[in-house]
C-alpha cells in the first residue's frame, strides 16, 4: 500500500508544475484507459480468467449512465449507480453461463468475446435509443459537491484530470485491498492450479463469478468517466479493439501486479504522441510491443522489478 | 536601487520592440490539418490530406504571400487522427494550444468531429475550421458556432446538388422505382434522411437497405432489392463498397442502371461492359477537364511531381483537389481582409467571396460550400457524356 | 420467393467454402500445435494481395499468380511460425496474443504497401449461370468447386498418405505419436506452414470475387474460428460444414432481418455450440 | 460413525473401477486401505473427495449423503484430501501455499465479520499466520517456509500437501500414498508426523500399497482387489487373509 501511495503523490502534484493541456490529456486518457486495465488485471492477473468481455462493459458503462441521465433526469453518479446494477446483472448471466459449463481460458476468451460482439451489435442497431451508428453527443458533465463551491461541474482539464486522478487511487486502493484479502489469495489459488483450489474448500465457480463481475463494475467505470470526457458515445466503445488495448496495457505493464495496468496505459497512451510515426508504423509498432513482451518479458515491466506473488 | 531595475526595463522593451521591427519583414501563419490518413474508414481523409501538401509547398516555393507590408509563409502541421476520436481529442488540443494554429483543416469524419466539437467550441472565434464531415451540417452556421466552415456542398437545399442530381436522373430516364443501399454508419443513415424526401417530393417510390460497413459479399441484400424490381440501384457512398455492388449487381441482374451522388467512376468504368446507365455526381470529371482548363493541367502536373505517383483519376480525385483550392481561397481571404490573426474578419471576406480556382467556390448563408459539378453520365461501352452544372 | 432463398443458399454455401477453407486451417493448427492461429486472416490477405499483383500489374494469367501467392503465403506462414509460433505450442492464450500482436503488424505492412485504397482484380472469368430466377456469377462457382477440391484433397492426404497419419495421429496422442518417431517439431511446422497456404488459396480466389483491402482478414478468421468450433474443432471435413452452415445461414438470415445481424448469427451458433456440444455438431477432439 | 461408506461403485464405461465397496470409520481412529496397483484405492479416495462422481451407493458423513457433491463442498464439510503426486502452486512459496489454504479456517472464524477483515486485514492475518506456523511446524517444514514449491524436493512436496489439507483443519483427512516414493529418513519424518496427528485426534484414512507401513498405525484394515472389497478387519489379520495373501502374492503362501 506505502508503494502505491508513493508512486501516486507525484501525480497528484503535477498539475501545479505542468501546464501544458497535451500533457494533462494524455494522463487523463492514461488514467482512465488505466482503471479498464486494472478492471481487467483483476480478473485475468487475479482469478487468471481470460475474458473479453471488458470493451463491452466499458461501453454499456458509458451508454447507461447517458441514458438513465437523459430518461430520468439523475445527475452523473446516479446515472452511473443505474449502469452499475446493469453491468452486474449482465456479468453476472454471462458468468453464470460460461463458469456453469466449466469453459477453459480459450473458449472462455472466444464466448465473452461473442457476448461482447452481440452487445455491440445491440448497440449499433437498437436507434431508437442508442441512436446506433450516429452514437450520442454527451453535453452534461459529471457534477461534485466541493466543500467551498457547492456542486461543481467537471469541465476544465485541471478538474478532469483531478476526478480521473482520485478514480484510478480509489480503484488501485480497491485492487490492492482486493488482492490482499481472502478474496485475493482465492483468485490466485484459481489462477495457479483450480483443481487443487477445489480440494481445499474454495468455491471456485462463485469466485470466478465474483471476478468477472468486479472486473466488469470497473470496465463499466472506467467507460462512463470515457464517454463523458470525451463527450461522445458510440459502439465503437465496445469493439473488440478496445478490449484488445487492455489486454496489451496489462501485458506490458505487468500481469498480477497492481501498478502493471497503469505503467502499461501510461506508455500505449502516450506512444503514439511521443514518436512521430508515419500512422501505419504506429499500427506495427504497436503489434511488435504486444509480440515482445509476450516472447521475451512475459512478467511485464513491473513484474520485471518483483517476483511474481499473490499479494500476500 | 529602484533607478537602476527601471533603467533596464526600459531597455529591455526597447530591445523587444527593435527585434519585433525587425521581424515585421516575414512571419509564418500556421495551418492545422487532422484526417484519418490510415485505418479502416481513410479513403476521404487520405485523399483531402494530399491537396494540401501540395498547395502550402507552392505558395512557400513561391516565396510566400504578402499582407500588408509582410510576406508570410504557411507552416503546415498535419496530424493522422486515424479516423480515432480519442486522438483527435489531443491532437486538435495540440493544435489549438500549443501550435495555436488559427486554421484547422478536416476532419472529413462525422465521429471525430462530432467528439472534438464540445472542445472547440471553447475557442469559438479564435480559429476557423474547414471540415467535409456530412454531420458538420448539424451545427454549422448556427450562433456560437462561427468556427465551424463546411468544406463540401450540401445535398438537400434550394443550390444542393442532390436536388440538381435527381432533376436530371428523372429528365433523362424518368425512373418510377429506386432502391437505395446505404452503409450502415452515420453518414449512410444520413444519406438515407436526405434522399427519401427528395425523391418522394418528385414521386417516385423508394426502398432503402443497410449493410454492415466492410461487408463484400451483397448478393443476400441484392436479392431483396431484386424483388423490388427498381429502375434504378443507388448505392453508397465509399468506393471501398461500390466497386462490389456494381459488379455483383451486374452479375446477379439486380439491376444494371446506377445513380450516384457519392463514389466515382471507377465502378462504372470496371463494368462498362456490364452496365446500362451509370450517373454518378463528380465535382470534375479530371480526365476531360485537364485537357480544357489549365488549372486542373497544373494540379494534376504538381500532384504528380509532389508525390512522383501517377494521378489517381477514378479515386473521388475531389477531395485532394478542393482543399488545395482552400489553401489559395483562405490565402486570397486574408490577403482581402488584410490581415493574419483577425479570425472574424478573414472568416466574413472567406464567406462573402467568389474564389475561381479549379472551382468555383462560394459559401451560402448557411456557411456550407457551393461549387459547379459535373455529372458524368456513363452508358454501355463506356460512352462518356458530361454535363456541367452551376447551382 | 422459394426461388430467392434457394438462390442464397447456394450463394451461402460459396462463401461458406471460403470460410470453411479458414476453418480448415483453424482445426489442423489447433489439432497439432495446440494453439488457434488468429493471423490466418492476415495470410489470406497475403494470398489476395499477390494474386492481385501477380494477375494486373505482372500481367500473369490467374493460375499462374495463384501459385506465386500460395507459395508466398507459405513462406510467410514458416517465417512466422520459426519467428513465433514455435514458442507459443500448446498455449493457447499466449498463441492468441501473439496473433493478435501479428495481426496488426501485418495489416500495417498492407497498408504501408498498398494504401487503403481498395484494389479490384480484372474479372477473371465474366458472366454467370442462370436457372430461372437464380443467377449465379460463373467465377464464384469456380471457386466454390477449386476450394471443395483442397479441401477434399487435404482430407484424403490426411487420411491415406502417411504423413497423414502421423498427423493425425500426433493429434490423437502426441506421446505415443512421438514414440513412434513421428517428427513433431516439422510436423508441427509443417502444419501451420500448410495452413498458411490454405489461407493464401483462400485469399486469391478471394480476390477474384471481391475488391481488396488491408483488414479483410479480420472479418474472416472471425468466421474461421467460427466454423472450426461448429464443426468441433479438430474435426477436418466438419470444417468445410460448419463454414457453410455459417454461410447459408448468413445468406438467408439477412434475406428477413437486417443484415446488420449478419454477424450475430454466427456468434449465436458460437456460444450455443460451446455450451452444449463442446465437441462441435461432428464431434471433434476438445 | 463419522463416515459411513455404502456400496459404493464406480464404472468408467465398462470397466468397473471401485464395485460394491463399503466401510465405516469412527471419529479418532486411524483405518488403512491397501491393495495392488490399480486395485481402485485412489479412485476410491477421489469418489470420497467429490473429485469424481460416484455411480452408485452413499457416503454418509455424520449422517448425511454427500456421494457426487462438489470437492469445495465436501472440503467445507471436513473432509480433506492430499494428492498422490503433490499438487501445488508453483510459483508461491511454501508459506504462502498453507495461507491460502487457510481459507476454511478464515470461514469459520466466529469472532468477528469477513469484511472487517477485508479493510482492516491485520488481526485475522496474524491468528491465520501464526496457525501456518504451526501446521509448517507439525509438518517439520518450519525452515523451507519462503522456499518456492519449485524448489522442493519429493518428500518435501509431500509434506507440503500434508500442511496444506491440516490447515484446513480436516475432521477428516484422506492420505493418498504419503510414503510411496519418499527415502527412509522421509518415511521416518512422516511416521513422526503420522504420529502427532493421531495425537491430535484426527481420524485418519491412509491408503498406500507398502504394507509393513500401514500396518503399523491402521487400527483398521481394508483391503482391495480389482476395486472389490476382498477382506477387513484388524491389519496384522487382514495381512494374514488368504485371500489377500493371493492376490499380493499371485499364489497362496502358507
Amino acid at each position: 500500500m506505502k508503494s502505491l501511495l508513493l508512486l501516486l503523490i507525484p501525480l497528484y502534484v503535477l498539475p501545479l508544475v505542468v501546464h501544458s493541456d497535451v500533457v494533462l490529456t494524455i494522463l487523463i486518457f492514461t488514467f482512465l484507459l488505466g482503471i479498464l486495465a486494472v478492471g481487467f488485471n483483476i480478473v485475468f492477473g487475479g482469478a487468471g480468467q481470460l475474458t473479453m468481455f471488458h470493451a463491452a462493459a466499458f461501453g454499456i458503462g458509458s451508454y447507461v449512465t447517458f441514458l438513465s441521465m437523459l430518461r430520468f433526469g439523475i445527475p452523473f453518479w446516479l446515472g452511473y449507480c443505474v449502469a452499475v446494477v446493469i453491468v452486474v446483472l449482465v456479468s453476472i448471466v454471462i458468468g453464470w453461463i460460461c463458469f456453469k459449463f466449466r469453459l477453459k481460458e480459450f473458449y472462455f476468451a472466444v464466448v465473452t468475446l461473442a457476448f461482447a460482439e452481440l452487445c455491440r451489435l445491440v448497440a449499433l442497431n437498437w436507434t431508437s435509443v442508442t441512436n446506433g451508428t450516429l452514437g450520442m453527443l454527451v453535453l452534461e458533465k459529471p457534477t461534485i459537491w466541493l466543500p467551498g463551491s457547492g456542486i461543481v461541474r467537471i469541465e476544465q482539464t485541471t478538474s478532469w484530470y483531478f476526478l480521473s486522478l482520485v478514480a484510478l487511487s480509489a480503484i488501485l486502493v480497491f485492487s490492492v485491498l482486493l488482492m490482499r484479502s481472502w478474496i485475493g489469495r482465492n483468485f490466485s489459488a484459481i489462477r495457479l492450479n483450480e483443481d487443487l483450489a477445489q480440494t481445499l474448500g474454495i468455491d471456485t465457480f462463485r469466485y470466478k463469478l465474483l471476478a468477472f463481475t468486479i472486473s466488469n463494475v470497473i470496465a463499466s467505470f472506467a467507460g462512463a468517466l470515457y464517454g463523458f470526457y470525451t463527450g461522445y458515445i458510440e459502439p465503437a466503445y465496445l469493439a473488440v479493439t478496445q478490449s484488445l488495448d487492455a489486454i496489451a496495457m496489462v501485458l506490458l505493464g505487468g500481469v498480477s501486479t497492481i501498478m502493471g495496468p497503469v505503467v502499461g496505459a501510461l506508455v500505449l497512451t502516450s506512444l503514439p504522441h511521443l514518436i512521430e510515426l508515419p500512422a501505419e508504423m504506429r499500427v506495427a509498432v504497436y503489434g511488435m510491443i504486444l509480440i515482445l513482451v509476450i516472447l521475451l518479458m512475459p512478467r511485464g515491466v513491473v513484474g520485471l522489478f518483483r517476483r511474481p506473488r499473490h499479494a500476500a | 536601487m529602484k533607478h537602476c531595475l527601471r533603467a533596464c526595463f526600459a531597455g529591455a522593451l526597447l530591445t523587444a520592440a527593435v527585434v519585433d521591427v525587425a521581424s515585421a519583414q516575414t512571419g509564418t501563419v500556421k495551418l492545422g490539418q487532422i484526417e484519418a490518413q490510415t485505418g479502416p474508414n481513410a479513403i476521404y481523409g487520405y485523399m483531402s490530406s494530399q491537396g494540401v501538401p501540395i498547395a502550402v509547398d507552392e505558395i512557400n516555393k513561391a516565396g510566400g504571400f504578402k499582407v500588408g507590408d509582410t510576406t508570410y509563409k504557411l507552416d503546415l502541421i498535419a496530424l493522422d487522427t486515424r479516423g480515432d476520436p480519442k486522438e483527435a481529442t489531443i491532437q486538435i488540443k495540440k493544435l489549438l494550444e500549443q501550435d495555436k494554429a488559427k486554421f484547422v483543416f478536416g476532419p472529413f469524419l462525422s465521429n471525430v468531429f462530432v467528439t472534438i466539437f464540445p472542445y472547440a467550441k471553447q475557442f469559438n472565434g479564435k480559429f476557423l475550421m474547414l471540415g467535409g464531415g456530412t454531420r458538420i451540417h448539424e451545427f454549422v452556421g448556427q450562433p456560437g458556432n462561427e468556427f465551424v466552415i463546411r468544406s463540401w456542398n450540401w445535398d438537400a437545399g434550394p443550390r444542393g446538388f442532390g436536388e440538381r442530381m435527381v432533376d436530371y436522373l428523372i429528365k433523362t430516364a424518368h425512373p418510377k422505382k429506386v432502391a437505395m443501399l446505404f452503409q450502415n454508419d452515420s453518414g449512410g443513415k444520413i444519406l438515407g434522411d436526405i434522399y427519401e424526401p427528395i425523391f418522394k417530393a418528385r414521386g417516385i417510390e423508394t426502398m432503402t437497405e443497410y449493410f454492415e460497413p466492410g461487408t463484400k459479399d451483397f448478393s443476400p441484400v441484392l436479392a431483396k432489392i431484386g424483388e423490388f424490381r427498381p429502375d434504378y440501384l443507388f448505392p453508397g457512398y465509399s468506393d471501398a463498397a461500390l466497386y462490389d455492388i456494381v459488379r455483383q449487381s451486374i452479375e446477379g441482374n439486380y439491376s444494371k442502371k446506377f445513380f450516384l451522388v457519392r463514389g466515382s467512376t471507377g465502378p462504372g468504368l470496371k463494368n462498362k461492359d456490364g452496365i446500362e446507365d451509370y450517373i454518378v455526381y463528380v465535382p470534375k470529371d479530371f480526365e476531360e477537364a485537364e485537357k480544357s482548363d489549365p488549372k486542373v493541367k497544373h494540379f494534376v502536373d504538381a500532384y504528380k511531381a509532389f508525390y512522383k505517383r501517377d494521378f489517381p483519376y477514378d479515386q473521388a480525385p475531389l477531395c485532394s483537389s478542393s482543399c488545395y483550392d482552400h489553401v489559395y481561397m483562405l490565402v486570397a481571404a486574408m490577403q482581402k481582409a488584410g490581415s493574419v490573426d483577425d479570425v472574424e474578419k478573414i472568416r466574413k471576406t472567406l464567406l462573402s467571396m467568389t474564389y475561381e480556382g479549379m472551382w468555383k467556390i462560394s459559401f451560402d448563408d448557411h456557411s456550407e460550400q457551393v461549387f459547379n459539378f459535373d455529372i458524368v453520365h456513363l452508358r454501355k461501352g463506356g460512352v462518356k457524356e458530361v454535363s456541367h452544372v452551376e447551382p | 420467393m422459394t426461388q430467392v432463398v434457394v438462390g442464397q443458399i447456394l450463394n451461402g454455401i460459396i462463401l461458406g467454402s471460403l470460410y470453411g477453407i479458414i476453418a480448415l486451417g483453424v482445426t489442423m493448427t489447433f489439432g497439432i500445435t495446440g494453439i488457434v492461429n488468429f493471423a490466418l486472416g492476415q495470410f489470406m490477405m497475403i494470398g489476395a494481395y499477390a494474386t492481385w499483383y501477380f494477375t494486373d500489374l505482372v500481367m500473369l494469367p490467374f493460375p499462374v499468380s495463384v501459385v506465386f501467392a500460395v507459395a508466398i503465403a507459405a513462406v510467410a506462414g514458416l517465417v512466422a511460425d520459426q519467428a513465433l509460433f514455435r514458442f507459443t505450442r500448446n498455449n493457447l492464450v499466449n498463441g492468441l496474443l501473439v496473433s493478435i500482436g501479428l495481426i496488426s503488424v501485418m495489416e500495417s505492412a498492407a497498408l504501408l504497401l498498398f494504401t487503403t485504397t481498395p484494389k479490384n482484380m480484372d474479372v477473371v472469368i465474366a458472366g454467370s449461370w442462370s436457372l430461372g430466377a437464380i443467377t449465379l456469377p460463373r467465377m464464384k462457382v469456380v471457386a466454390f468447386l477449386l476450394l471443395v477440391a483442397v479441401i477434399g484433397l487435404t482430407w484424403l492426404g490426411l487420411s491415406r498418405a502417411w504423413l497423414g497419419r502421423a498427423t493425425r495421429a500426433y493429434a490423437q496422442n502426441p506421446e505415443a505419436a512421438m514414440l513412434m518417431g513421428v517428427p513433431t517439431k516439422a510436423l508441427q511446422t509443417g502444419v501451420v506452414v500448410y495452413s498458411c497456404a490454405l489461407a493464401g488459396f483462400g485469399g486469391a480466389l478471394y480476390a477474384s470475387l471481391f475488391s481488396l483491402e488491408p483488414s479483410l482478414g479480420a472479418l474472416f478468421i472471425l468466421k474461421g474460428v467460427e466454423g472450426a468450433i461448429l464443426a468441433g474443432v479438430g474435426n477436418l471435413l466438419g470444417a468445410l460444414a460448419g463454414g457453410a452452415i455459417l454461410g447459408v445461414t448468413e445468406s438467408v438470415g439477412s434475406l428477413y432481418l437486417p443484415t446488420s445481424f449478419r454477424d450475430a448469427y454466427g456468434l449465436v451458433f458460437l456460444v450455443a455450440i460451446l455450451l452444449f456440444r463442446p465437441a462441435g455438431l461432428f464431434g471433434g477432439r476438445k | 460413525m463419522l463416515l459411513k461408506v455404502e456400496n459404493l461403485t464406480k464404472r468408467f464405461g465398462g470397466l468397473v473401477a471401485v464395485s460394491d465397496v463399503s466401510f465405516a470409520v469412527s471419529k479418532g481412529e486411524i483405518i488403512g486401505i491397501f491393495g495392488p496397483n490399480g486395485s481402485g484405492k485412489t479412485t476410491l479416495l477421489n469418489l470420497l473427495a467429490g473429485l469424481l462422481p460416484p455411480s452408485g451407493g452413499r457416503v454418509l458423513w455424520k449422517g448425511e449423503d454427500i456421494a457426487g457433491a462438489r470437492p469445495n463442498i465436501i472440503a467445507s464439510a471436513g473432509v480433506i484430501k492430499t494428492f498422490q503426486n503433490p499438487q501445488l502452486f508453483s510459483e508461491l512459496t511454501v508459506f504462502e501455499h498453507v495461507m491460502i489454504a487457510s481459507f476454511l479456517a478464515f470461514t469459520r472464524m466466529k469472532d468477528h465479520s469477513r469484511w472487517r477483515s477485508f479493510l482492516w486485514p491485520g488481526r485475522t492475518e496474524s491468528i491465520l499466520r501464526e496457525r501456518a506456523e504451526r501446521a509448517l511446524a507439525l509438518c517439520r517444514l518450519q525452515d523451507a517456509s519462503l522456499k518456492r514449491a519449485a524448489e522442493l524436493s519429493y518428500g518435501e512436496e509431500k509434506m507440503l500437501g500434508v500442511a496444506m489439507a491440516m490447515m484446513c483443519e480436516p475432521e477428516i483427512l484422506l492420505l493418498d500414498e504419503p510414503a510411496s516414493g519418499l527415502g527412509n529418513d522421509e518415511i521416518h519424518n512422516l511416521e513422526s508426523v503420522l504420529r502427532d496427528l493421531r495425537a491430535h485426534g484426527t481420524t485418519l484414512c491412509i491408503i498406500d500399497h507398502k504394507v509393513a507401513f500401514l500396518a503399523k498405525f491402521a487400527d483398521q484394515a481394508i483391503a482391495l482387489q480389482q476395486g472389490c472389497k476382498i477382506a477387513e478387519g484388524r491389519p496384522y489379520d487382514v495381512l494374514a487373509d488368504p485371500a489377500v495373501v493371493k492376490a499380493y502374492l499371485g499364489r497362496s503362501h502358507a
